[in-house]
This record gives structure tokens, C-alpha cells and sequence, in this order.
């Protein structure tokens, strides 16, 4: 295995404990100390179906490169208490070389985490706090976590600044004497820490951004130009709505809490009929009540955007954990042919990005899109580049946007069928460009018909417009060269861009291909980027290998690939993708 | 006081399409199509500024006989989609039509929801007590010992919905009920339902031809509402508690908060972007 | 083309007339009079938007082998009237060997028929209708279509009474006696009208049932056991809801009109978790708002049926036509990792015969199972021969049904992991079998976890007794052998087989596999019927080739099969198979 | 008299499973699960022949904790599912629970519906006037003006759903109203919803500690509801206009017709395939 740590595996830090221990708060913290101190960072979470007294944990990795995803094991485990660990100690991968702190006054370290030969520090944190006036065990704890990974106290204060400000002095004071005496206590406790490879600060600050998945796809909402949003709360979306609701007014636009997701995709629908860019966010059982919507969207040509942040399933499934298996029903859930733009996030940072594109893609296509992120990408946050203007656009690019039909246009057939299939659009208060937008079989006029050969010229137009477009470059990014292929989507690109390059790293040339678009596939593309690889894994975190499967019946994948898929809801991790490259090999050279 | 520039005066057969209905000869819905028409040229509204949503049954069809904007959605859902329009145009004039079972079966939560949410709408639903499109199944309305359907052989067993009541009941600011067969009255009342600032309910009694032939009684039975329009909560609840369904006119009336969206401009997505810089 | 129609082609007769002519009604009496005679027939019907008073036509194929879809073309073109025929001229196929029949007073026959050759001959019957007391057009030139083609008048007497005898003797009385006068006229017109081939009575008339594919469908649903149906209307499902209504009540059972889709399917599964076998029917629009539902059904392993009478999409697409174009939501519509059966009946009399199977598979596997049925099949009624017994069960097979937990369980844990992944269950009612039902990931015991090794067990328990079930061989219909194989699936298989026979009876050895079971797909099976084939081609009725693509995916065709998908609204055609057979052949020798 | 086979007594723990809430310390719902079981309990009914049927939300998650039968289905959907259930096994006690999101927004239409149709049920809603689950939006109970959910910064700005006036308008034959902090008269409510033939609502304040810690409020806004339970519509609804949403008691309670399957078997498919024979 040693080999393959050629690649900088940065730092690993889980703090657990019970919900209320403050184990968040201080991961959270300990991320924006990180990315003050010029390091990139992720942050995932992990938390149980109570609301409130449940487990929690946070997950940190940080170093001097983007971090992608999890890494194979933590260096360092942070336990405020042990009460609940045995809910999520799968989560806790420790390796011979992690180390676990824990409290002086706790119990012994849970057996169900044990034979890792991990090395247990206790450290007098609770004895620390009880000193200090409304001292916090976790801001102790914190402050020593951070003095024994050597940043600069200066980091941590700006951490907790950053963190907690809003909160106000009588929160922020006392959290800061915890954490200052923690890190006075941590300096001289002779342990030998992990500390991050090459060490000190990397980049200049102000160039990072601090956010979650589902807040960059708020913002690739509004970048994309939406401005109309209509939903019902779910887990793990949400936050997205959350993060949007007080923003779309700032920029003049609106949020509108629907009675349901039977509402919610309809009022989009209507929304973009009035010529404003609408989307939704939604997660798996609320996904499946907008399929009828989304047909109509489809049918009607109305541009609308789904966000859908997936979550464990079938039915409610797990709707605090992630997994990739709504990739079946977004690309083939709609009753009759409607075909439709199907779009994966491949980070946090490319959540932005993808459902800026999306929503680009839906207005110039008068089509629906599902844009995919799940509650890994979405409840985790990163410390990220800030995206470019353009982040899929050439400079020679034309914006990509809605085609509104000339007023002069005397004889204005909103469903014509076009040479490229795109029917010039016109909207409410344009004069004589009245028509009714119908879900029911149409001519080019939009007068209902039931004659094959209207049926067949609008569904082939319908198709047309989305196979014919060029989609440029960004329907995947590609990593490195090499007869091996390592083939994903969405959230799992981490991982695979981490095992591809430390295979890399190892002497072993390997392309990794993340597809961002996935309906309609760029099929000659994705062949070519293919072409002659010996080796081909198609990674997903499904039970069904929905993607293997999908690329299967497109006709993509030779005979000799092979799929690792499996469900969530434990994040996939680079080292079980090397297990698998590596199971797979004698298979088929046998 | 002369106009600034003068526009012709809109008639209401400008305000018809060339579309064919598929209706029924009979059907009542071509009086709710001749009294919308009417209506919108007795307002003069722009046709480009008016826009006509439904759903799916035989009233649904109304929106592309009218010569406006128009969305016929999907079933049950046209409150919604004419919700979203709104929020998201409302400088247009969204009139929403549909049918009994469109509206209050598959649709009826969105009915709830719409009362109470009072955004400025005005929904007409054509009650029949039938589906009419899909060949004469009980709705809703449908009286519980209708045997005529072969779904509910014995009759629904359910009691009616009664639409002025929960609309009262949901918080509508607007109740009123026309007759198809009244059809300058109806026109009156769409008038005023359009006027109305806030989500307006109109019921129309329009007959189904063809599956409720019985339903030309309803010409004897429609009588106009006694009272004035109340605005009072009390007062109408005491009268649709006596309501027997076929009084005509504006059954309730009363000012309140309109839902509107906040279309102010203070920041650009950049702006935002700010704010992760931390 | 000759050689082809060495297969017997039966007669193919059209009678069309605006909407209150009598078309549809004049077909049912043919229809009944031709299997009164001994012949089989088929006769589907054509409707248009309008409620009332739109086109409509009868179109009827009959001859003394199962008829099982439309022929190329028909044989005789009966008009009652001109008025509407503009609206389905596309559905009309004529021959230059076709006579057309029109009333002597009528307008020329109009241009939109035109281009085919066939004689017209103008007939007198307005003038003999108007000379009877209630005299009725169809009636006259029904009995002259009866005397051309050679039938006996009682069965055209058998065939009113049994199609209006309900009706009462004022209906009756009229309509016997404008056939009779039409008979009488007919007879001596003094054309060669295309006969029966084998002419006269072939079989003994008892044994034949009259029926469309919804009724066909109830009555699978009955015998499988079904007991309870929530359902709300919606074309073209509803007339199989109309037929079960009256008689789930004779049976002991009930049907539940609900407020929605929503609620029907939840209400089944409600009556399924209470022990009482039940199912919903509906067409696309209203399985996209079920595929929550199911998905609930497939995770808390409660057995339920949704059969789906298909009609023209995407949205509200063309409710009156047919189209096979729900496969791919069928297949693929739930969210998360859901397995679930999908079957899809072969033809009408196959209705009864697979939505049983259905019901039956449900029950046993516990799960949701899709039956997949269309318009041309729900709404057409045809001669058959009755359904066996056990139409899928060797004498030697356990019937199938749910598994029960013994009483004496003390450890009855209700999602255990069996080997067949089947868990016995428990019901309503059974003491110390107290269990919440979950669509909540759960472990073996019911209650709800987020572990990642119960959803492991669960996931795979799920998919596990699907995939390890026998389901024998009824997961095909096979005809015929050759290196060349037609591959069909639901009411594509009528034509399929026709044009196999064609093409075999023509010298050219072809084999037609026609799949009913669609999920789990019996991969081996499959493969082991397409082994070797030289030429294979995948026939279906919608735009997306959706079960080409779904055969892709797993893996079964070789990468020279291709694919004939045309959408609806026309009915598929065993010429145009036929014809797509020739073309494939070359490029695939190329 | 004396049972002619001695079945022991049930106690109110014996309804209890051993499965551990997932709800918040302080949580209402806490005292929902107490008063069904000691509800249970007073009836004496047998464990096995009462099914908990709820969608998702904290206050779906009751099921689980009852040592019965029980179904946690979807959001918004228990009423049909327990319809269903009801109509197929009209035997068993059918008990429905549920939060205000999943019973008036998502769930509003089945609600309508479950009304009219009169299935022998108790529904019971555990109202926070709150998401709870999905941490804290505004829910169709909540006020106009509360401003606590990011979702909708200035408050909803929806009339507030009026859960008993919705349910009396759409038909309801029972209608009742409890609080989780008056636990035995949670539990004669209880028992009298489910004695009650037909569909029985009873709306219980359930405080949501975590995200409405204001609703402490509620201990001082409650009353023991001054009039005797209406059994005249009339009165009901003059009742209905002046409620507070604050009194506790039966609010209306009335004989109606009971939606009832005919399970009489007269026939076997053998008999109905005979009819196709012709
Ligand atoms: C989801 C869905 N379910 C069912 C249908 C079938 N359907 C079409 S119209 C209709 C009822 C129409 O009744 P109503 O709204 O009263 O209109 P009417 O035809 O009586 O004017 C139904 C059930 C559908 N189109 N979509
Ligand atoms: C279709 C669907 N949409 C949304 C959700 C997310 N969701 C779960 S519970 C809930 C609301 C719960 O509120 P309430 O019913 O009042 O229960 P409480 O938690 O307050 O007891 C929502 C929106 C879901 N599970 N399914
Ligand atoms: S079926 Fe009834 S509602 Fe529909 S068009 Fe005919 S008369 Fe009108
Ligand atoms: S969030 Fe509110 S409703 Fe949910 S368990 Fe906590 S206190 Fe109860
Ligand atoms: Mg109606
Ligand atoms: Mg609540």
C-alpha cells in the first residue's frame, strides 16, 4: 500500500462526540483556521436521524492541494465524548499510525473501534474547561488539536471569528479563552503529530472562498441567472433553499415555500413561462412527485432546473447519509420518450459551476434539467478557488440563453420545427406572440394533435435540440493519460481523481474521466476519450451500477469493462477504489 | 379626458381564438369561454397581458379557445403553475380555469393552499359534478347516491365537497358562484372576480351535456344569493351554512394582504460571492 | 411482397363515421357475429379528443387462427359518412385490392384516402334506412357488409343480440330489422368481396370468449387473487377499473375511487400490508405521481400491482392512442436502488394471462410489480380462446403465493435475511407478530438504521429475491426457430409474430421472442434463446428505442442487433417489420 | 359478568416497544406516545388488532415506539394508506398519526378527502405549527409573521390553516382538540376519537422544543373549550368563527354515515369469466 501515499494525503481529523458536545462547531472552526492559514480543506459531517441529542461528527481534510475527498483513514481522532460512537464508528476508518485524543476522565476507547493499533493520548480537557468561566470542552480540545498540528494561534482566532461572530461577544469571548488555553496546554504535550506535508502557509488568503456544496449551488443558481424559486424543505437540500431565500431578493427575485413538490415544480414551470430562469432543490422521494412536472416541462418546452441533492434510498431511505442512486430515475423516470438534460456536480466547488451550466443549458434548450449533487457534496464544505467568470464558456463563446422570438415574426409558430430544433420563445406581454404552452401532443402552431405525423415531428425535434448541440469541453473532466481508465460521475470524481493520481504517482499510468453531463451523452466524445483503453472501471456509489449500466445501453463500454459500485452510505474512499483496480485485473486478463 | 394615444377598442370575439372546442353540443363550458371573452373586453386588457392556465378535463381545454397567453398543464396542477407566473410576472393578468375534478380532487390541496396564500388570481372552476373527459366518473361534487357512474356503482358514499365553504373555510378573500346558464350574469361576476385584488374564487354551475343530462334542472333550481356580498367572517359562515349550493352571485367579498413577491434589485450574484471570501 | 401473405391474412374490415354514427357500435356486432360463426377477430378502435361527437372507427380483422394484430391493409373500407375521416386517414391503409363502400348519396370518396387504387362502390343504404320505422344507417350497411362476406344471418342476429340485447327490445327490435333489410340487399349486389379464407364455421362457438384487454386485465387481476383496487380514472385505464367495480363486490372484495394517483397507491399498499392482494391501474401520467409509492411498496416489501395502460407521451401526450413508451420509467422510475418486476401482457387474451402472473409474483416476492399493458390493447376487443387454469404453472409448482410466518415464530423478525431473500411475513391480526412496516432503511427487526451494513443486507436482501427466483418459462413467448429472431416486448408481439410467420412461411427461417417478463430480466434465458442468431432485431412501438438501450445495458445483444422503434400513434404493422427486416440485412453484411 | 376466557389486563407499558424515541428532550410528541398507549390501554384492545399507521416527520416516527401494528409510510400520505388498510381490514383499529406539514401541507388533499369520506379512523396531528424534522420551517399552522425559518425571512405571509375549521368544512363527523401538556385529557380524547364510529380528528398542540421554544406559551393560552361538544352544524360553525385555536375538548361530534366496503363474497372469477362466453 505504501506506495501509493507518493500522493500528498494531506492531514485527517475526525472530532466526535454527542450531539450538543460541540463537535461541529469546532470542525467548522478548525476548516476556516486552516484555509486563513492558506491550506485547502473539506469538511464533511455526519449525522443520525435525531434532530437534536444525536450523534455528530466532523470530518476534516486539509493540505496544500484542492481536497477532493476523504482520504483512506484519520490521523487524528478528536473524541469530545464516546457516548455514541457506536453509531458511526464504520465512519472512522483509523490506521497503525492515527492517533485517538480523548479525554483524561473518559471511559477506555470503544471496543467497536478497535484492532487498528491506533495510539491513545488523554488529554485534560474537561479539567481545562472546568478553570475557565463558561469553558467549552470542545474549544479546549480544539485549541490543543491545533497547536499539535503546529498553526498559528493567530489562524484559530480568525477561525472562531469567522465561525461564531455572528453570535456576538458573549458567545465569541469565552469560546476563544477555551480554545487559547487548549492550545497553550497542547504546545508541550511531547506528542508527535501528523503535521501537514511541506507545512506552513501555502497561498495568499483572500483568494479562497469558504462554502458547502449546497450553498455553490445556490450561488450557480443566481449566476446562471435564476431568479424565481419554489420548494419544500427536505434533507439534505435544504440548506440550498435556505441559502437562497434571503439572497434571489437581494437580486430582485423571489422564494416561494410551495404546500409540496406537486406545487413546487409547477410554479417553476409557470415562473419560466413568464420569462424569469426558475429552479427547484429536492432530494429522492421529492424528486419522484416532480416527474410528472418535469414531463410537462419537457412537452411544453419550458426551461426549469431540479436540483436534486440525493440522499440513501429507496423510498425515505437514509436521508442524513449519501449515496448516488437517483441516477436511474433522473435519466429515465419520465413516462413516454422525454428527453431531457441530465447534469452531475463533481465537487463543491463544481456545484457552482454544474448548476450554472445547468440552468444555462435548460434556457437555451427550453428543456428540463436534474442537476445531481447528493448530501456528501452538498452538507460538506471546502475551502476552495473562487470561480471564473465564465466557467465552461470559451471567450468566443455566445452566452448561452433563452431565444426569444422576434416581435416583427407575423407568422409565429411557438413549436416550429427549426433546424436545430430550438423553437424561438416568446413571452407574456410580447404583443402577437400569444400561444398556449401545452402538455398535449401539438403542432408547430401548439394546437393539439394526435396525428403521427405532428407526434413524430415534435419528438424528433424535441430530441434533436438536445442531441444536436455542441456542449464544448465541460461535459467531463479528464485527469492524466494512461491505458487504464478510471470512468465516474459526480460526487465520486474525489475519490477517483485521488486513486487515478496516486496510481499515477505510482508508476501506473491512469486517465481519470468524471462525467458532468450525462444525458444527453456526448457519445463520440466520451468514445474518444475512451479510445484503446486496456482497463476500464466505471466507479459509482450505487447498488444497480446505474451508470455502468447507462453507459451499456448507449453502447459505449467494451466488452472488457467492469464496474465497482456500491451504496452508500459510507463515502468512497480512494484506497477501496485501488482495491477494486486491483481485483479487477486478473479477471480480466484471465 | 382623451387617451394620450389611441388604441381600438377590443371586442369580444377578439379575445377568441381560431380553435375548434371539443365540446359537447350543449356543453356549458361554451358560456364560461363566450362570458371570459366578454369579460376581457369589458376590462379591455391587453390580450399580450392576460394569460389563461388550467389543468386536464373538458373545462381544462378553455385557455387555447381564448386568444391570450395560455398554459394547459397537467392535471390538478394549474394553481401552481398560475402561482409561479404570477410571483414571477405580476404585472399580468392570470385567470385560472378548470373543472370540478381538476380543481378539488386531485387538486384540492393546491385549492387549500391557494386561499390561503391570496395571491392575485382569479380561478374559475366549472363544476359539473362529473368528470366529463374521462366519461362520467363521480367528482368530488358529484351528489353520494350518483349511481351513474360504473366506478361507484352504488354512489360515492361521500359527502359533496361543498367549494364556497372550504374556500371560506381555507381563508379566500373572494367566493362567488355563477351559472352557465346565466350568462350576463356570470360575466358580471368574472368582472369583479378579475377586479378583486387577492385569489378569487368563481364556481360556475355548467352543466355536462352528455353525462349529467339531469343537470338542465339546474336552470329551475339557481335562484340569486339573498344577501348582500358579505364581508363579514360571521355572517358568511352563518349564510353558507344555510347555502343550498345554486344561490348566485358574490357569496363573500373582503379585503386582504395580498402575497407579492419582493422585486427590489440591491446586490449582484458578485455581491454574494463576497461574502464566501472567508 | 406476395410471398409474404402466404400466411393466412384473415379479412381486415374499417368502418368509420363521424362520432353518433354507429361505427363502433356496427364493429362490436361484427366482431360477436364472426366469433358466433366460429372465426377469431380482433377489433380496435379509433377515438379523437372530443367527448362526443368526434371521428370514430371500427376496425375489425378476423379469420379462423388467433388474431393477434392489424394487417397492412384493409380489405374493405365501410363509410358511413365522410365527415371526420380527415382526422384519422393515417390509420386507414389501403390496397389497390381493397373496395371501399360508401353511401350512394355521399361526396366523392375524399383525396386524403387517395393514391391506393381501390374500387369504390356506392351502396343504398340512407335510401333503405329511411324507408324503415327508426331505421339506422350502420344497421342497413352492417347486414350488407354480412351478406358480402358470406355470413350467415343468425350469427348477425346472434351478434346484435348479444352487443345490444341489454338495451331492451325498442332498441333491439330497429336494429335487427335495418340489418336484415341491409342482408337482404346485400346479397345479390354482385361484387366479389374479399371472403374468409377456409371460409364457413371453424370452431365450436362455447369455447370462445369476447373480450377487450382491460376487461381481460381485470379478470387476471381476479384470479391472481386481487381483492382490493384503489384507483382514480384516467383513459386508457379506466375502463378496466368500470368492469372490476361491480365485481371485486361479488367476490367479497371492494374498489376505492380515490382523490388522486397519490392516495390510490398508498391505499393499496395499505390493503396489501392488511393481507388482501391488491392493485391500481392507470396510465402514464398517473404512474409518474405512483412512483413514490411504489417505491415505498419495493422498501417496505409490500406486495402491490400498478397495471399501466399506455398511451401516446411524454405529458399528457395523446390519451386516446397507443404507444409503448413507459418502459423506461417502468424500468427505472424509482429513486434510489428500488428492484421491482416489470412484466408486459403479449396481446389481449394475455392481459388475464400476465397480469395473473403479476399479481401472483407480487404476493410471493413481496414487492411492487408493474404490468405494462397499452391502448390498442386495453380498448380493442377480441375472439379467444379461453385462459387455462394455471396459464404459467406446471402441475408440479407450488402455487404462488405470500409467505406467511408461522404463528409459533418466537424470534419473528420481519425483514430477516433469508436465503431466498423472501421474509416470512406477518399480518394484521396475528398475535406476537407486531411489526412496523418501514420505508425507512431498517435492520432485519424493522427498526429504523442508517448503518452501512443493515442497508447492505437490506439492499441486497431486496434485489437478492428477485434475481434468485425461477420464474420458468413464461418469461417469453418464443415462436418458431432461425438464425434470424425478432425481439419484442408487450403488444408489439402481435405483429412481431405475424411477420415472423411471414417470413418463415416465405422460406426464411425466424424466430420471435416475445419478452413478458421485463425486470428482473432472465438474462440467461435470453441469452441461451438468442444464441447464435445471425440477425437480430428489436421491435417496439415508441421514439427512444428504450428496450434496445435496456437490453444494452445488461449485456445481452450482440453488437449486431438492431433496432426498428417508430412511435405511436399508429398501430405497428407486420409489413413495416417486414420492411425493417430487409433494410437491416444489408448494412449488417456490410 | 365474567369472560368466558380470562385474557390478562393490559397496561399502558405493554403498548410501549422497546425501541428509544429519536425525539428531542422536551419534545410534545413525548406525551402523544403516553396518552395512545394509556388510551390503548383503557380500551383494552388487543395489540395485534390495531394498526399506527403515519407519513415522516418527528411525529410520524410514533408507530415505531407502539408495540402494535404499524406502517411509517411517505410523507403526507398515512390517510390513504390507512384508508386502505381500513377498507380492506375493516376489523382493526386503524390509528393515524402525523405532524401539521405532513398532515395540512403536503398531506392537505387526502385530509379533505378522509373527511368527507368517513372512514372509521382517528387521525391525530400532532400540531407544532413547525417543520421539526427538516429543522424548522414554517408549517400550514404557523403564524403569518414568524420570522425564525431562513426559508421565508419575513414570515410566511399565508393565512394560517385553521386545522378543525378545515375539517368541519370539508365533513368531518369528529372533531376534537387536545394538548400535550394535559396528558390525561390527551388520553380521554383519545379514547373518545377512537370509540368514535367513523372518522375522528383530534388536533393535538405537541410544543416543538427545539425550534418553537416559544411555545411554552401555550401551558397559559390553553381553555377547557366552553361549550358542550356541538352536534349542530349551525352551532359548530358559529362556534368555529370565534375559536382561539386555544380551546381543548370535543369541538363537534356527530352520527354520519360510515364509509363501509361490501365484502359479501356472491361470486367466484369462474362465474364472471362465464360472462365473456358469447
Ligand atoms: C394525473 C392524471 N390523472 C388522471 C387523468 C385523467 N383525467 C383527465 S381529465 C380528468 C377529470 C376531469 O374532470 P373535471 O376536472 O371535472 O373536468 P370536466 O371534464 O368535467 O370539465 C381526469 C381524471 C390525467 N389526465 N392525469
Ligand atoms: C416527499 C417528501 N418531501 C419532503 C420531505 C421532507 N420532510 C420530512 S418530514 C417533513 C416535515 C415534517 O413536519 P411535520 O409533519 O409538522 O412533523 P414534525 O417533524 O413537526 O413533527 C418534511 C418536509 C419528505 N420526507 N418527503
Ligand atoms: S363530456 Fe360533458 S363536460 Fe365534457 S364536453 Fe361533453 S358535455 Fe361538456
Ligand atoms: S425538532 Fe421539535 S418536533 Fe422534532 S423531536 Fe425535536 S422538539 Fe420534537
Ligand atoms: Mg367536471
Ligand atoms: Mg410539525
Amino acid at each position: 500500500m505504501n506506495e501509493r501515499l507518493t500522493h500528498d494525503p494531506g492531514t485527517a481529523i475526525a472530532i466526535i462526540g454527542s450531539g450538543g458536545s460541540g463537535a461541529v462547531t469546532a470542525g467548522l472552526i478548525l476548516l476556516a483556521a486552516v484555509g486563513h492559514t492558506g491550506y485547502y480543506g473539506l469538511l464533511g459531517r455526519s449525522a443520525g436521524p435525531q434532530i437534536r441529542g444525536g450523534e455528530s461528527a466532523a470530518m476534516l481534510r486539509f493540505g496544500p492541494h484542492p481536497v477532493e475527498c476523504m482520504g483512506d483513514h484519520f490521523d487524528l481522532l478528536v473524541a469530545l465524548d464516546w457516548d455514541t460512537v457506536g453509531r458511526f464508528a464504520d465512519e472512522l476508518p483509523l490506521a497503525c499510525t492515527s492517533m485517538i485524543l480523548t479525554d483524561a476522565r473518559h471511559d477506555e476507547v470503544p471496543a467497536v473501534l478497535g484492532g487498528h493499533g491506533a495510539s491513545v493520548h488523554a488529554l485534560p480537557w474537561r479539567d481545562l474547561a472546568s478553570t475557565l468561566p463558561e469553558g467549552r470542552v470542545n474549544m479546549v480540545a480544539l485549541g490543543s488539536v491545533g497547536a499539535l498540528l503546529g498553526l498559528p494561534f493567530e489562524a484559530l482566532e480568525a477561525g472562531v471569528r469567522a465561525t461564531l461572530g455572528e453570535k456576538g461577544e458573549r458567545i465569541l469571548a469565552p469560546s476563544l479563552a477555551g480554545v487559547r488555553a487548549g492550545y497553550a496546554s497542547g504546545v508541550d504535550l511531547g506528542l508527535n503529530p501528523p503535521r501537514v506535508s511541506g507545512g506552513g502557509a501555502a497561498a495568499p488568503v483572500a483568494a479562497r472562498w469558504n462554502l458547502s456544496g449546497n450553498e455553490a449551488a445556490g450561488l450557480g443558481a443566481v449566476r446562471g441567472g435564476v431568479r424565481f424559486v419554489a420548494a419544500y424543505p427536505i434533507t439534505p437540500a435544504s440548506e440550498m433553499l435556505e441559502w437562497l431565500a434571503p439572497r434571489l431578493e437581494l437580486l430582485g427575485g423571489s422564494l416561494l415555500q410551495a404546500e409540496d413538490e406537486l406545487a413546487s415544480v409547477n410554479m417553476i414551470i409557470g415562473a419560466s413561462f413568464g420569462g424569469v430562469p426558475s429552479l427547484t432543490a429536492t432530494s429522492g422521494p421529492g424528486l419522484s412527485l416532480m416527474m410528472e412536472g418535469l414531463g410537462l416541462a419537457v412537452a411544453s418546452e419550458t426551461p426549469v432546473v431540479v436540483v436534486n441533492v440525493q440522499r440513501g434510498g429507496p423510498s425515505t431511505g437514509i436521508p442524513t447519509k449519501s449515496e448516488q442512486s437517483d441516477l436511474n430515475i433522473a435519466l429515465h423516470g419520465l413516462h413516454g420518450d422525454a428527453p431531457h438534460l441530465v447534469l452531475a456536480a463533481l465537487g463543491i466547488r463544481d456545484c457552482a459551476a454544474t448548476v450554472e451550466w445547468g440552468v444555462r443549458l435548460a434556457e437555451h434548450l427550453q428543456t428540463a434539467a436534474i442537476v445531481l449533487s447528493d448530501q456528501i457534496l452538498g452538507q460538506s464544505r471546502a475551502i476552495v478557488d473562487p470561480l471564473t467568470d465564465q466557467p465552461f464558456g470559451g471567450a468566443g463563446q455566445a452566452p448561452l440563453q433563452r431565444v426569444i422570438a422576434p416581435l416583427a415574426d407575423s407568422d409565429h409558430r411557438r413549436y416550429r420545427s427549426t433546424a436545430t430544433g430550438i423553437s424561438p420563445m416568446t413571452l407574456p406581454g410580447m404583443p402577437g406572440g400569444m400561444y398556449t404552452a401545452d402538455g398535449l401532443e401539438h403542432n408547430e402552431a401548439g394546437t393539439p394533435s394526435s396525428r403521427a405525423a405532428d407526434h413524430l415531428e415534435q419528438l424528433e425535434k424535441r430530441l434533436r435540440k438536445l442531441t444536436d448541440f455542441d456542449y464544448g469541453s465541460a461535459w467531463a473532466e479528464i485527469r492524466g493519460e494512461g491505458e487504464r481508465v478510471l470512468l465516474t460521475w459526480g460526487s465520486a470524481a474525489g475519490a477517483v481523481f485521488e486513486a487515478a493520481a496516486r496510481l499515477r504517482a505510482a508508476g501506473s499510468p491512469t486517465k481519470a474521466i468524471a462525467l458532468r453531463l450525462l444525458a444527453p451523452l456526448p457519445r463520440a466524445a466520451l468514445l474518444d476519450a475512451l479510445g484503446g483503453a486496456s482497463q476500464i472501471l466505471v466507479v459509482e456509489q450505487n447498488q444497480g451500477a446505474q451508470c455502468f449500466a447507462y453507459l451499456h445501453s448507449l453502447r459505449v463500454l467494451p466488452g472488457h469493462a467492469s464496474s465497482y459500485a456500491r451504496p452508500g452510505p459510507l463515502p468512497l474512499r480512494p484506497g477501496e477504489i485501488l482495491d477494486a483496480v486491483e481485483r479487477d485485473q486478473p479477471t480480466r486478463e484471465a | 379626458m382623451n387617451a394620450p394615444c389611441e388604441t381600438p377598442t377590443r371586442r369580444a370575439k377578439d379575445y377568441r381564438s381560431a380553435i375548434a372546442p371539443v365540446w359537447c353540443p350543449g356543453c356549458g363550458h361554451f358560456a364560461v369561454l363566450s362570458a371570459v371573452t366578454k369579460a376581457l373586453a369589458h376590462l379591455q386588457l391587453g390580450q399580450e397581458r392576460v394569460a389563461m392556465v388550467s389543468g386536464i378535463g373538458c373545462s381544462s381545454r378553455l385557455p387555447a379557445y381564448v386568444e391570450t397567453y395560455g398554459f394547459h398543464g397537467i392535471h390538478g396542477r394549474a394553481l401552481p403553475l398560475a402561482s409561479g407566473l404570477k410571483a414571477a410576472r405580476p404585472d399580468l393578468t392570470v385567470i385560472v380555469t378548470g373543472g370540478d375534478g381538476d380543481g378539488f380532487s386531485i387538486g384540492g390541496n393546491h385549492f387549500l393552499h391557494a386561499c390561503r396564500r391570496n395571491m392575485d388570481l382569479t380561478y374559475i372552476v366549472m363544476d359539473n359534478a362529473v368528470y366529463g373527459m374521462t366519461k362520467g366518473q363521480a367528482s368530488p361534487t358529484t351528489e353520494a347516491d350518483w349511481r351513474r357512474s360504473k366506478l361507484t356503482p352504488h354512489g360515492s358514499g361521500l359527502r359533496p365537497f361543498l367549494p364556497a365553504t372550504i374556500a371560506f373555510a381555507a381563508g379566500a378573500s373572494f367566493i362567488a358562484r355563477g351559472f352557465a346558464g346565466d350568462p350576463s350574469g356570470l360575466t358580471t361576476l368574472l368582472v369583479a372576480a378579475i377586479e378583486h385584488p387577492g385569489f378569487a374564487f368563481l364556481q360556475v354551475l355548467s352543466p355536462c351535456q352528455t353525462f349529467r343530462p339531469e343537470q338542465k334542472d339546474w336552470k329551475q333550481k339557481v335562484h340569486a344569493s339573498t344577501v348582500e356580498p358579505a364581508s363579514d367572517p360571521i355572517e358568511a359562515a352563518r349564510f353558507l351554512q344555510s347555502d343550498d349550493g345554486f344561490a348566485l352571485g358574490v357569496l363573500y367579498a373582503r379585503r386582504l394582504p395580498v402575497w407579492q413577491p419582493r422585486n427590489q434589485v440591491s446586490a449582484t450574484p458578485a455581491d454574494l460571492e463576497a461574502a464566501f471570501l472567508r
